[in-house]
């Protein structure tokens, strides 16, 4: 069956991204979700490299490239700046990674929130900082590997568990949010269109496989976001005005089946798999009571 | 609420004088004492240093008097305005300046200018400061009331206006 | 080639298609695609992250210039008719 | 009209008559009163604007440069502490050429914490490539925040600029100040429109990625802005008087000092005082001077040079330290003076940090102390004035 998201595109080829790479898709599936009457503010990330250097643009709709804690309030500096020029059919888009979220940018993030900034903030979350090289981020898995959670001898890995930035934007009481994923460009599309009609702050997380940082295969990168959907590791709903709903149940398979593609958790030992199956579990209980008591 | 030392300035700028006023800032928390200073002249006042032997004092409440040396600086006969309980005599009265006393508390609450427990004194003792200050007249002082006061206009005026009679010099 | 400081913007500001860059020097792997036995279900220039795959009558054309080589169509090709072939051999 | 305001109230309304249009606003003090203010005038409409009340003073900065990015002319307040959170950031927008106008109220850094006056935080900016711009009184802070708008958004210069005042001594003093008509400010300041802005539907990213062999050009051009602004200032300050029949003394404002034997080289409040400290001395038949540094960036060079040739002594009172041989302004002050034929000898004084106050007295006994030292030369080049525990009285 032919494809059901729209065809044209909003990006050149000739971006740098590595082989494989899922942002390019989070972002690609973003612009043709929202069309051309959309400017994009991004801070330091892989995505800020990816353009290519000066006069090198891959992207068809203006670009605002900002510092890294800075993209809460660039999209606010934005949108004020084009209601007061009285330019309203455009929409702003935040897009920035997992670090420059959760971490740096999150005092930005909560402010633009709060304001109820008229923006769509959307996050590319390769879990970890993948434009320096692979350091951990507060949104870097349990159990993960990264260049600064080494395993070396003494069978380490990232010890904290990765920061729900889902459930800190419903704390801010936005009017939208939804977990998309790049295996799912249909339910992606539909979910940034219908963001788009919300007046206010909407906020998306984009799970963006990374082969480099996951010591994963290339051609890998789409199995392995289906297997995130699939596995429960990563949930795929939306929230509108407090109340859950989840658009893809996924087949349930074991955490296991996840994993194994990726380099960064090989050094798990079965009881340490267990001990993350029994969190997912536990987490996509929660999920569904929630989308239950329509809370 | 208006503030006292704008209500000085103001009045003397409207009678075309160079006024700078200025409050030594700490950390304001309400209750505890602050000071602010006001410059008068006849030229532009370019000095911008705080001021150390003022001509005038004004003590807008006698709950100060115990623990701060009010008087600290006060050139040799110059002239203190107190906002002083009316009938509660005034202790050691120095002859080496005017001392005024003006029951603004009382005054302030009788036109109900703030609240009953903290009456604002800030426009009585203005009165007050005409009475005593030569530079400043009383209609300057009313005129800058009502140009300030962000409500109860009249009362205010009317306070500043008793109050400007209630002061009396105190003889040591 | 640098460019004079007169000629240049006030600040870096990018106006030409990344298309100057060519990233199919970066392959290791190519796809070859055997045009009989594809279905035209557009999987593949779904998930292709380079955008570098045209269609055409459904049949999918690879951009070489622009083409990494990530092997994501071999691999989603549900008539596995997308072979990944070493850069250099036929 | 004129009317009793503090410094504060004075920036506000400087803002209000260049007609900013988008404001990021985050509290610190001694700064509150001035955005306090815009948000009335923005409330009230009588001033048509965008208030983005931000988390920070670092947000505050971001955001007013994507708003210029946009093409809006913007505004943001802060002092001390927030400013150098936003240093980051003030790089980023000289560097992204925007015009943006800020006031900061000089406020000293904390540990030890303090709110009162002194000019470290603004120094410590002086690289960022951001006009600076010291004022001496409320009147010059109105009329120096619409006079810098012009001067940055000329085509020449395009790069941002913040007006310094002393905290409290400016920020929360009243005293008079002429507010001038909005046609005339019109006439005067016209609409902010860029060449380049971010709009929709045209694809152009703003601050990309630039390689080693072409980093310098953009940054040399930065250069020639800065170059550019200085004599650009001088012209728009002139056309500023011929509309509102004042100015300000240019970017080195000097008093007395054609026939000056001994100058004081200051910048903000404490010149004000010092004009009537040279008027008191020169009564007493001393030639004395002020040279105020009115702008320390764009920095004064040639001025200073020409002023070296023709005087004894140069006393350069730093209101700030900055851990390096002598104060800031003494190191770039000399470094003018040094290429003059003619080298004065030259002293600093550091003095009135944390807001300690530099009275009359103390500034007499510095033009004192100058005046000897000019002639015999000083043991050591830098000395602190009022500190406690060191054995010259000022007071």
């Amino acid at each position: 069956m032919p494809t059901t998201i729209p065809e044209e595109e909003f990006t050149y080829p000739g971006s740098t991204g590595c082989p494989g790479c899922g942002a390019n898709l989070v972002m690609r599936y973003m612009l043709k979700a929202l069309g051309e009457r959309t400017i994009v503010s991004i801070p330091a990330c892989c995505w800020a490299v990816m353009p290519g250097y000066w006069p090198s643009n891959c992207l068809k709709v203006p670009l605002l490239y900002t510092a890294f804690e800075a993209t809460g309030a660039a999209i606010s500096g934005l949108r004020a700046a084009l209601d007061l020029k009285g330019i309203q059919d455009v929409t702003v888009v935040g897009f920035a990674g997992d670090g420059g979220t959760v971490d740096i940018g999150l005092q930005a993030l909560s402010g633009a929130a709060e304001r109820r900034t008229n923006a769509i903030y959307v996050m590319y979350d390769n879990e970890a900082y993948m434009n320096t090289g692979i350091q951990r981020s507060g949104s870097t898995p349990w159990g993960a590997w990264t260049t600064t959670t080494p395993v070396g001898t003494t069978h380490g890995f990232k010890h904290e568990i990765k920061k729900d930035i889902m459930a800190i934007m419903q704390a801010h009481r936005i009017p939208y949010s939804a977990t998309v994923s790049v295996a799912h460009p249909e339910d992606f599309v539909k979910k940034i269109a219908k963001a788009k009609e919300i007046e206010g702050f909407r906020f998306v997380h984009a799970l963006s496989p990374c082969p480099p940082g996951w010591r994963m295969n290339p051609m890998h990168s789409i199995e392995v976001a289906r297997l995130a959907v699939d596995t429960h590791v990563f949930p795929l709903y939306e929230i509108m005005d407090g109340r859950v709903k989840i658009t893809k149940k996924g087949r349930g398979l074991p955490v296991s089946e996840y994993l194994k593609f990726q380099g960064r958790f090989s050094h798990l030992t079965g009881d340490e798999v267990e001990a993350i199956q029994k969190g997912v579990d536990a987490q996509w209980q929660t999920l569904m009571a929630k989308e239950e008591s329509g809370t | 609420m208006v503030v006292a030392s704008e209500v000085l300035a103001n009045a003397a700028f409207r009678m075309g004088f160079e006024v700078s006023a200025f409050p030594f800032f700490g950390v304001e928390r309400r209750g505890a004492p602050v000071t602010a200073y006001t410059r008068i002249d006849s030229r532009p006042i370019r000095t911008k240093s705080s001021i150390y032997w003022p001509d005038y004092v004004v003590v807008l409440d006698s709950s100060l008097l115990k623990g701060i040396d009010v008087l600290e600086g006060l050139k040799q006969g110059g002239s203190v305005l107190i906002n002083y309980p009316e009938g509660k005599k005034l202790e050691n009265v120095s002859p080496r300046f005017h001392h005024f006393v003006l029951d603004a508390t009382a005054v302030a609450s009788a036109h109900g200018i703030g609240s009953q427990t903290a009456p604002i004194v800030n426009t009585a003792i203005m009165g007050g400061f005409a009475k005593m200050c030569d530079v400043v007249t009383l209609d300057s002082v009313l005129e800058s009331i009502r140009e300030l006061a962000p409500a109860k206009e009249e009362e205010n005026v009317a306070a500043a206006k008793e109050a400007y009679e209630r002061t009396v010099e105190v003889r040591p | 080639m640098t460019k004079s400081y007169e000629e240049i913007p006030l600040t870096p500001i990018s106006d030409s298609p990344s298309t100057i860059t060519i990233t199919g020097l970066w392959r290791v792997m190519r796809p070859v695609v055997d045009p009989k036995k594809c279905k035209k279900c557009t999987v593949c220039w779904k998930f292709c992250p380079d955008a570098a795959i045209k269609l055409v009558d459904g049949v999918p054309l690879i951009d070489l210039q622009y083409c990494k080589g990530c092997g994501i169509c071999s691999f989603e090709c549900p008539a596995k008719c997308i072979v990944m072939v070493k850069e250099g051999e036929k | 009209m004129r009317s009793v305001m503090t410094g504060n109230y004075a920036s506000a309304y400087g803002v209000k008559l260049s007609r900013a249009e988008v404001i990021a606003a985050y509290p610190i003090t001694p700064q509150t009163s001035i955005v306090e203010k815009l948000a009335e005038f923005v409330a009230s409409g009588e001033l048509n604007a965008k208030y983005i009340p931000v988390e920070s003073e670092h947000s505050a900065m971001a955001a007013c440069i994507a708003a210029e990015t946009a093409g809006a002319r913007t505004y943001t307040a802060t002092s001390s502490q927030g400013l150098t959170l936003m240093h980051e950031v003030l790089i980023w927008a000289s560097g992204a050429r925007l015009p943006i106008v800020m006031t900061n109220v000089a406020r000293a850094m904390a540990p030890p914490w303090s709110v009162w006056v002194d000019h470290m935080d603004s120094i410590a900016q002086r690289d960022t490539g951001w006009m600076e711009f010291f004022c001496q009184d409320n009147q010059e802070v109105l009329d120096t925040t619409i006079i810098a708008y012009k001067v940055c958004e000329s085509a020449g210069v395009m790069l941002p600029a913040m007006i310094i005042e002393d905290a409290f001594i400016l920020s929360h003093t009243s005293e008079p100040v002429d507010v001038p008509d909005q046609q005339l400010v019109d006439s005067f300041l016209p609409a902010y429109s860029p060449e380049l802005k971010i709009e929709p539907g045209k694809a152009m990213g703003f601050g990309s990625l630039v390689k080693p062999d072409q980093y310098m050009e953009f940054r040399y051009k930065a250069m020639l802005g800065m170059r550019e602004a200085h004599d650009r200032y001088l012209r728009v300050e002139q056309q500023f008087k011929s509309i509102f029949g004042r100015e300000h003394g240019g970017l080195l404002d000097r008093y007395r000092c054609a026939d000056a034997e001994v100058v004081l080289v200051c910048a903000g409040s404490v010149a004000s005082t010092a004009r009537e400290v040279v008027d008191a001395i020169r009564a007493k038949g001393s030639k004395v001077g002020l040279a105020r540094i009115k702008a320390f960036r764009p920095f004064p060079q040639e001025e200073f040079k020409e002023l070296a040739s023709r005087v004894e002594g140069m006393a350069v009172l730093d209101r700030s330290y900055t851990f390096g041989a002598a104060g800031a302004m003494f190191s770039e002050v000399k470094a003018a003076a040094y290429s003059s034929h003619r080298r004065p000898v030259m002293k600093n004084y550091i003095a009135g940090l944390g807001g300690r106050d530099i009275t009359p007295k103390i500034l007499e006994r510095i033009f004192a102390d100058m005046m000897v030292v000019s002639k015999r030369g000083a043991e050591d080049e830098v000395e602190w004035v009022d500190v406690a525990g060191l054995p010259r009285r000022w007071r």
